[in-house]
């Protein structure tokens, strides 16, 4: 039961990465990034039901406020003031995108073979997938020209990362999560400044032209 | 004790430097003066080290931080050199105290001044280091020292191409070596020289590598080709009593390493390597005689002439090593001591003939030797001089020039019986190619002596000069007297150089130059024996006969112009440099590939010109063919590699993400 | 070799005054030979002698411009010359002076006049001086290692750089003649007429600018200037005949020195001094005067005869 | 109060104050006595570890060993130089009127709470606890690369501001998987993340898991320390920022990122054998010394070019402490101490020029500077020779270290490419610098230089000189104690 809830949710994970990928439209990108938050949050509670350990609770409530709820309705807002809706061509065409995604996912899942079986009953799958979004985040990044979407990016990149921590970690000591969450929150304010400031400046949020310092 | 003395000396000049910053004059007496009280003393202890004999080891200091000694060690080889520098430093130094008023603004002085203590410390440091960060501290320190003063006038793009184009230069040398040192010391396991020129450190491929390494990395000092470029353009740029340090003994630390690392450091020496200097040394010998054949730069010539005798002492450190690789050290040690004497010698003329120059440049603002002529009356002491130089460098016995390259040429000669079948063939045409370089040499300083002190004057400027004061001139006597006293007594030199010589490793035991007070013999068996001063005697015998022949008792001379074809004869009419080093210009057209362009300039009628302009260039072969080359890849190469850092975001986030999967990708497979 | 040295002087001035006397003799005949080649009378034998009385007697007469390097230089190289001469062996198989060294000390010595004369040249401000000089200077570039790779030759074989030695040990060996010697004589002997300003190298009679050299070096000097540059030319041709004899064919020269043998070996000399003198007059008539640029072809040719020379000898 | 919590306050009281107001005097006050105060803290702290006792707090979650002390120190100097430069930087340029309100509240407040952040990097112990410091020091930094708020500036904070934030995802990965690789032998309480406990348990990691984390965590910090091919906000970064944080970037960050990576390295030397995570520095390392290259020889730009001088540095840094060996730690250490005395410096000469010049341009700038601003001028050449490792001055001695040890180790080859690429790198250098500096003085009525005066700013430069040169010969001997005790726990002699 327990197993196959982790399973669902951390393909749900993958599914939104990918959707992302093939996504144009910035506000539904956003929303599959909350969507993705809350599904991490089933995971943890589940973890915690599953070998009992409360504090994971603590991690999911942070995690579906914070990634869930909060920085996606900021982010809405980020958006509905600069009045930018969708992103425009980005330098790799969605169908090669798909497929380089997909190669990464092997990647991921080729590593994540080399972990310790055993220690966690859905290491591999867990692992497998949360490696796999990492790599597919660094992709958006790379790939997506809008500001609002790199940051969304990095955010998939940091629930990829909780992920693991959650998959392979008995989760990480309290202290240092709350560390985490809160520089993430200090993190998303200051991309979100940054997002005011360029547009104010370009009238875009086309990073791609940020590219006036060469050599 | 003296040495430390010396060196005390220099700090305490640049200190008073730094405290009379605001007064140029004092400045100036108080660098250079310290410098020559310096120079003194260096010379002092240099003769009591070569007449001691011994090896005077001790630390001067430690770098506390990384426990790098700077430790001393003097014995016979750094000696000579030391008496090389205190040779020309000591007139060069004096020389200067008035020649720099005019050489550099007021203002810059003191910075020169400084420069100049610094690098006479430097190259004394060089030459006493006994380990491997003291050397490279030194030497690098004489590089930036040296820079500085060549830039003295950065206001000209020259200079400061020149300087730059040496800096440049010499540091790649010190990459060089620094690679060769480190190598060496891993294999010794220690970085002072006495663990690490023990000979057997390294041994085969290795070996020959170092070897190359260090003959690349002292070549550039040494102002061996292909790495010679920096120094026609570094010795004009640079004022004249420094171009006369840098030519006389910074270019002999190049030679100083090449020995002491390279030719006996190395254990046997590989019997390509000698076959190598010795070709090496006869091209860079012609062919720095043949440029400076080709010079207009009195500066430039004399620099140019400066690489022919670095070629020549070359020869005699190859025929050394394939000596020593045939077995035959009391051969070895004649080579050496052919190249060490050299060396001296080249130091004393070389130095003169820039003072000299100096001294001219100073009086007529120019360093053209077309806008010479005539200056053998206006300034009579300064030609004089110059003259005895030109007759020195130009290997004339019996002036010092000859003694070196007579032992010179039997280093090469007695070779011939050292190696069997082809190779010593090699002997008798370098030797031959010897010649030819001396030859060369003599018309090219005929040139330059006639072409500036001879004849009338080719500009205003020539028609009003004067002769220096006598603080400038008493320095180029001194110098000048030393080619004489050094070409009629070359015995004392000898009997110093054969305990050098003597005490260094793979030649140690052998008695090379037998040497009276005035007899060179070679070898023994000796196949010649030289006594100048019976030349000299002869000589003077036979002028005093000519003299009388022509003896008109009071009888005055008839003065009469010049005939000139029936016109008036004016400067204009004279042969120039250009035209004199013409024909030879011609004959060598393979190596300087001479291009000439004519021009008449004419008011009206093309066929009534009032003027021809007519100018020669020769092929700046090495800069042409070699280094521009290399200079525009290097540029190609970096101008491609920036679109590594082209402004975009994606691209630096791309380089992240593939370094990542890349390295998961090698993990996978690792487990 | 004599090492006592008031000998060795007396030797020394014995021998180069007996060159001085002979040297003006040796010219004149090779310009009267060579004049009856051409059908003519040609000087009588003691005319050098005679111009050189005349020169002598002359006033002397300089140009204004020039400074005290244009009165240096017939003194100087006149000096060279007769010096040079006291390092040969001539009649005695010892150089008076060998003491004072060999082949190189020669050539240097012989280097100094040469330079003092194309100095004094440029002195003039005469556009003919500075010709001639240049031209001197460059032709001498290229001659002067061919000489000496010559030499090298014979001293290589004979051991020894020292004259005096050379000959003796050539004596002491006989007249075995190995085939390279030829080459090597074939070779010194283009030298010998370059050295001297002969045709086809040049042309010791014109006047004409543009063919001069060595003339057109000491254009402007006139009475006991001229003297002592003509009498130290015609001693420098008699040394390097003798060098060329010495070299190729000692025999007759005296080892011991008793009245006979010196007569013998004078007798000798002076037949040898003439046969070569013969050649070079032949080598004059028969050839024509190369212009200034293709005379280092002729030089580089003398050069590979004594490479050749080497190579065939020592392997 | 504890001296260690308290030299961490004392910059963050700053902070707050500067960010509060008040006049300009008073706020250039608070500045100046903070870093001071902050300065003669950190001194402290490093004496009571040399007196045997190491400083901790908050459990071991704060800890001081010698590695500590020596970037704390260095930190420490450099920020109070700094504030000094700032304070004449920022004079001079309210005098033509360019500082805004937001601006001064920028200023006073950012840059002591960068070097609040940059001491919280190198006196935690707990690798979590690092984690969050680094990120707060890219937060606090952003603004200050964005300060002139011109087009390039934004450009720069947000390229920074991204790397920035993907390498530390990075980095947060790597220390998750470190921990991870312990699973079961950590206590999961905070503790479980103290350095010096990973460090005991290490020799049980589960080598994969670990493998995996310290990579990312390799590429995580190596973003903020500046090494190839994650170096390229850095350019961008330090034309754009003031001079004042500028030096900040250059020697305080450089420095606790290497205090970051050091640590790693030691956790997977101590796990898996030094190899693997050596062979990831020399390499990354290397390449950082060699990306340098082309970029010096054909550069546009005074500030960009002190940027990639400072990638060469975080790399010959990088490859002494990979070459494993005692004398490559000490090289190392020595190396990052000397940097820090030359590189002030450089950015505080070059800062001046570029500030009378009011541009960093080298085109704008042109030829001849040392005739119009003599002493700012010869400076930036003492620099030059300074930070191309040129004799008499200490970065000398420790390449020459570093290559020694390369060579006498079983290193040779890569000390040898490491020579050859400081051999270009100097002449690419010295050239740049020498055409500016020297040559005629040429003055262009279109644009006007200002007249060097006596100020702060000069003060500050002065003083970097000074520091720098006497330490060339001299360093104190508690300072090169400190070094030492550093390179001993660097080539991992302390567990």
């Amino acid at each position: 039961m327990t197993h196959n809830i982790l399973v669902l949710c951390a393909a749900g994970m993958l599914v939104s990465a990918f959707l992302m990928v093939g996504q144009r439209a910035l506000i539904t990108t956003i929303r599959l990034y909350g969507a993705q938050s809350w599904a991490l949050g089933v995971v943890a509670i589940t973890m915690g039901l599953a070998d009992g350990r409360p504090h994971l609770y603590i991690t999911a409530a942070l995690t579906i406020g914070l990634k869930g709820i909060f920085i996606p309705w900021f982010l809405v807002r980020v958006v509905d003031r600069v009045g930018i809706h969708r992103e425009i061509e980005p330098f790799l065409n969605v169908p090669a995108s798909l497929l380089t995604c997909l190669a990464l996912t092997v990647v991921g899942y080729r590593v994540s073979a080399g972990f310790p079986v055993g220690t966690q009953l859905v290491a591999h799958h867990v692992i497998g997938v949360s490696l796999s979004m990492l790599l597919i985040g660094l992709f958006l990044m790379v790939t997506r020209k809008k500001a609002i979407t790199q940051i969304l990016a990095l955010l998939t990149v940091e629930n990829a990362i909780f992920l693991i921590a959650l998959g392979i970690t008995s989760g990480m000591p309290l202290v240092v999560e709350l560390g985490f969450s809160f520089d993430i929150i200090l993190a998303v304010l200051v991309l979100g400044i940054m997002v005011f400031r360029i547009v104010d400046r370009f009238e875009s949020m086309d990073v791609s032209r940020l590219s006036k310092l060469k050599g | 004790m003296l040495l430390s003395a010396a060196l005390i000396a220099h700090v305490v000049a640049i200190v008073i430097a730094v405290a009379l910053v605001r007064r140029p004059a004092a400045c100036r007496i108080a660098t250079f003066g310290g410098a020559a009280f310096a120079s003194a003393l260096i010379i002092a202890s240099a003769v009591q080290a070569l007449a001691s004999g011994g090896v005077d080891h001790r630390v001067l200091a430690t770098h506390a931080a990384t426990g790098f000694g700077l430790s001393l060690t003097i014995d016979g080889l750094a000696a000579w050199f030391l008496l090389i520098q205190g040779a020309v430093a000591l007139p060069v130094a004096i020389y200067s105290i008035p020649y720099m008023r005019h050489a550099v603004p007021p203002a810059r002085t003191p910075v020169v001044g400084i420069a100049f203590n610094v690098l006479l410390a430097s190259v004394t440091l060089v030459l006493v280091s006994g380990e491997v960060v003291g050397f490279v501290f030194a030497w690098e320190v004489m590089s930036l020292a040296t820079t500085a003063l060549v830039a003295s006038e950065h206001e000209h793009p020259a200079n400061r191409r020149a300087a730059y184009l040496y800096l440049a230069m010499s540091h790649v040398g010190t990459g060089c070596v620094i690679a060769a040192f480190l190598t060496l010391a891993s294999g010794a396991g220690s970085l002072a020289f006495s663990d690490m020129l023990t000979g057997h450190v390294v041994t085969g491929s290795t070996r020959t590598a170092v070897f190359v390494l260090f003959a690349v990395g002292f070549g550039v000092k040494a102002g061996l080709l292909p790495v010679h470029v920096w120094l026609p353009e570094a010795h004009p740029a640079a004022p004249s009593s420094i171009s006369a340090f840098m030519s006389g003994v910074l270019v002999k630390t190049g030679i100083y390493g090449i020995v002491r690392f390279g030719v006996v450091g190395l254990g046997v020496p590989d019997p390509s390597w000698g076959l190598a200097f010795l070709l090496l040394g006869s091209l860079t010998a012609i062919l720095g005689v043949l440029y400076a054949l080709a010079q207009q730069d009195l500066k430039r010539l004399l620099a140019y002439s400066t690489i022919e005798n670095a070629g020549i002492i070359v020869i005699g450190l190859g025929a050394a090593m394939m000596a020593s690789s045939a077995g035959r050290p009391d051969l070895a040690a004649f080579g050496l001591t052919a190249s060490l004497l050299h060396a001296l010698n080249h130091a004393v003329f070389k130095g003169l003939l820039f003072l000299s120059a100096g001294s001219v440049v100073m009086a007529t603002g120019s360093r053209d030797i077309e806008s010479f002529g005539g200056l053998l009356r206006r300034m009579p002491w300064t030609g004089a001089c110059f003259l005895v130089g030109a007759l020195a460098i130009s290997g004339i016995p019996p002036l010092n020039g000859f003694t070196s390259e007579w032992l010179t040429f039997q280093s090469l000669l007695l070779n011939f019986s050292s190696v069997p079948g082809l190779v010593r063939l090699n002997f008798p045409v370098g030797a031959a190619l010897l010649a030819l370089t001396s030859a060369l040499a003599a018309a090219c300083y005929v040139k330059a002596f006639g072409a500036t002190f001879l004849a009338q004057p080719r500009s205003t400027a020539a028609t009003q000069a004067h002769d220096a004061p006598w603080c400038m001139v008493m320095p180029q006597a001194a110098l000048a007297l030393a080619c004489v006293g050094l070409g009629l007594f070359p015995g004392p030199a000898l009997g110093a150089l054969h305990r050098v010589v003597g005490a260094l490793p793979g030649v140690a035991g052998a008695s090379p130059v037998g040497a009276g007070a005035f007899t060179m013999t070679a070898g023994s068996p000796a196949i010649d024996v030289v006594r100048p001063l019976i030349v000299g005697l002869a000589l003077l015998g036979a002028l005093a006969v000519a003299r009388a022949l022509t003896w008109r008792g009071r009888s005055p001379v008839r003065r009469t112009a010049t005939w000139g074809c029936g016109g008036a004869l004016s400067a204009e009419a004279e042969y120039t440099g250009t035209a004199f080093s013409k024909p030879l210009i011609m004959i060598f057209g393979a190596v300087y590939r001479p291009t000439r362009e004519v021009a008449a300039l004419a008011h009206g009628s093309p066929y009534f010109p009032h003027a021809v302009r007519y100018r020669a260039r020769i092929e700046p072969t090495f800069e042409r063919f070699l280094y521009a080359p290399l200079t525009r890849t290097v540029l190609w190469l970096a101008e491609r590699m920036k679109v590594l850092q082209a402004g975009s975001l994606h691209a630096y986030l791309a380089y992240i993400l593939a370094l990542g999967v890349g390295l998961l990708i090698w993990l996978g497979g690792t487990r | 070799m004599i090492t006592d040295p008031v000998t060795a002087t007396g030797f020394a001035v014995l021998q180069a005054a007996g060159l001085l006397a002979v040297a003006p003799l040796v010219r004149t005949s090779i310009a009267k030979m060579k004049a009856r080649l051409q059908n003519r009378q040609g000087p009588p034998l003691l005319q050098g002698y005679r111009d050189l009385i005349k020169l002598l007697r002359k006033e002397v007469v300089r140009s204004e411009t020039a400074s005290w390097v244009y009165a240096a230089g017939p003194v100087v190289y006149f000096a060279t010359a007769v010096t040079a001469t006291t390092f040969v062996p001539v009649l005695v198989a010892a150089a008076p002076l060998e003491a004072a060294g060999g082949i190189l000390v020669l050539v240097g010595t012989l280097a100094l006049g040469r330079f003092a004369l194309a100095a004094a040249a440029l002195d003039t401000g005469s556009p003919f001086g500075g010709m001639g000089a240049s031209r001197e200077m460059t032709i001498a570039a290229i001659a002067e290692p061919a000489l000496l790779l010559g030499l090298f030759a014979a001293a290589l074989a004979a051991g020894s750089l020292n004259l005096g030695e050379l000959v003796r040990t050539l004596l002491s060996r006989g007249q075995s003649y190995h085939p390279s010697e030829l080459l090597s004589l074939a070779g010194l002997f283009i030298v010998l007429i370059a050295e001297t300003g002969r045709i086809p190298v040049d042309n010791p009679a014109t006047h004409l600018e543009l063919t001069m050299i060595h003339e057109a070096m000491v254009l402007e000097y006139a009475g006991p200037d001229l003297a002592l540059v003509e009498w130290a030319s015609a001693v420098k041709e008699l040394l390097f005949i003798t060098l060329l004899i010495d070299l190729f064919v000692p025999i007759g020269i005296a080892t011991v020195v008793t009245p006979g043998s010196i007569a013998v070996a004078a007798a000798a000399w002076m037949a040898k001094v003439f046969v070569v003198s013969v050649a070079v007059t032949l080598t004059e008539s028969t050839n024509a005067k190369l212009r200034l640029f293709r005379v280092p072809e002729l030089l580089a040719i003398s050069l590979g005869l004594g490479f050749l020379a080497l190579t065939f000898r020592f392997l | 109060m504890n001296l260690l919590v308290l030299t961490l306050v004392v910059p963050l009281v700053t902070a707050a104050l500067g960010a509060l107001g008040g006049s300009r005097r008073s706020r250039d006050a608070v500045l100046l006595a903070g870093l001071g105060l902050t300065f003669g803290l950190s001194v402290a702290l490093a004496a009571t570890l040399l007196g045997g006792t190491t400083p901790t707090a908050f459990g071991d979650a704060l800890r001081v060993d010698a590695l500590s002390a020596l970037v704390v120190v260095l930190c420490g100097f450099v920020s109070l130089l700094s504030g000094i430069y700032a304070v004449g930087y920022l004079r001079r340029n309210d005098a033509r009127g360019l500082v805004t309100p937001r601006m001064r509240r920028e200023f006073y407040g950012l840059i002591p709470a960068y070097v609040f952040a940059l001491l919280f990097v190198a006196v935690s112990n707990n690798i979590g606890l690092m984690w969050v410091a680094v990120e707060l020091t890219t937060l606090a930094s952003v603004f200050l690369v964005g300060f002139h708020n011109r087009d390039t500036s934004i450009e720069a904070a947000w390229k920074f501001l991204m790397l920035g934030s993907l390498g530390l995802g990075f980095a947060l990965l790597g220390t998750i998987l470190i921990y991870a690789s312990g699973e079961g032998r950590l206590d999961e309480t905070m503790a479980g993340l103290n350095w010096t406990h990973l460090m005991k348990a290490a020799p049980q990691f589960h080598p994969f898991t670990l493998r995996l984390g310290v990579v990312f965590a390799l590429i995580g910090y190596g973003t903020k320390a500046g090494l190839a091919p994650m170096h390229t906000w850095k350019p961008d970064a330090y034309r754009e920022a003031p001079s004042p944080a500028g030096v900040l970037m250059a020697v305080g960050m450089l420095n606790s990122a290497m205090y970051c990576l050091v640590r790693i390295h030691l956790i997977s030397r101590a796990a898996i054998g030094p190899d693997f995570s050596s062979g990831l520095l020399l390499a990354l390392g290397l390449l950082s010394v060699m990306v340098a290259v082309p970029f010096i020889l054909l550069q546009w730009n005074l500030k960009r070019l002190l940027a990639y001088s400072s990638i060469e540095h975080a790399g010959i840094i990088a490859i002494g402490v990979g070459l494993g060996t005692p004398a490559g730690a000490f090289g190392a250490m020595l190396h990052m101490t000397y940097h820090s005395f030359a590189k002030p410096l450089a950015f505080f000469s070059a800062g001046t020029v570029a500030q009378l010049h009011r541009s960093s341009d080298l085109e704008v700038i042109g030829s001849g500077v040392l005739g119009r601003t003599p002493v700012s001028g010869s400076l930036l050449m003492l620099a030059a020779v300074m930070v191309t490792g040129s004799p008499p001055f200490g970065l000398f001695f420790s390449e020459m270290t570093i290559l020694q040890a390369g060579f006498f180790g079983s290193h040779a080859t890569e000390a040898a490419l490491l020579l050859g690429a400081l051999v270009v790198l100097f002449c690419g250098f010295s050239y740049q610098i020498g055409k500016l500096v020297l040559g005629p003085q040429v003055a262009d009525p279109l644009r006007p230089v200002d007249q060097e005066s006596v100020d702060l700013s000069m003060v500050a430069n002065l003083a970097a000189a000074s520091a720098a040169v006497v330490s060339a010969f001299y360093l104190p001997a508690p300072l090169l104690a400190l070094i030492k005790a550093a390179a001993v726990v660097v080539a991992g002699g302390v567990k």
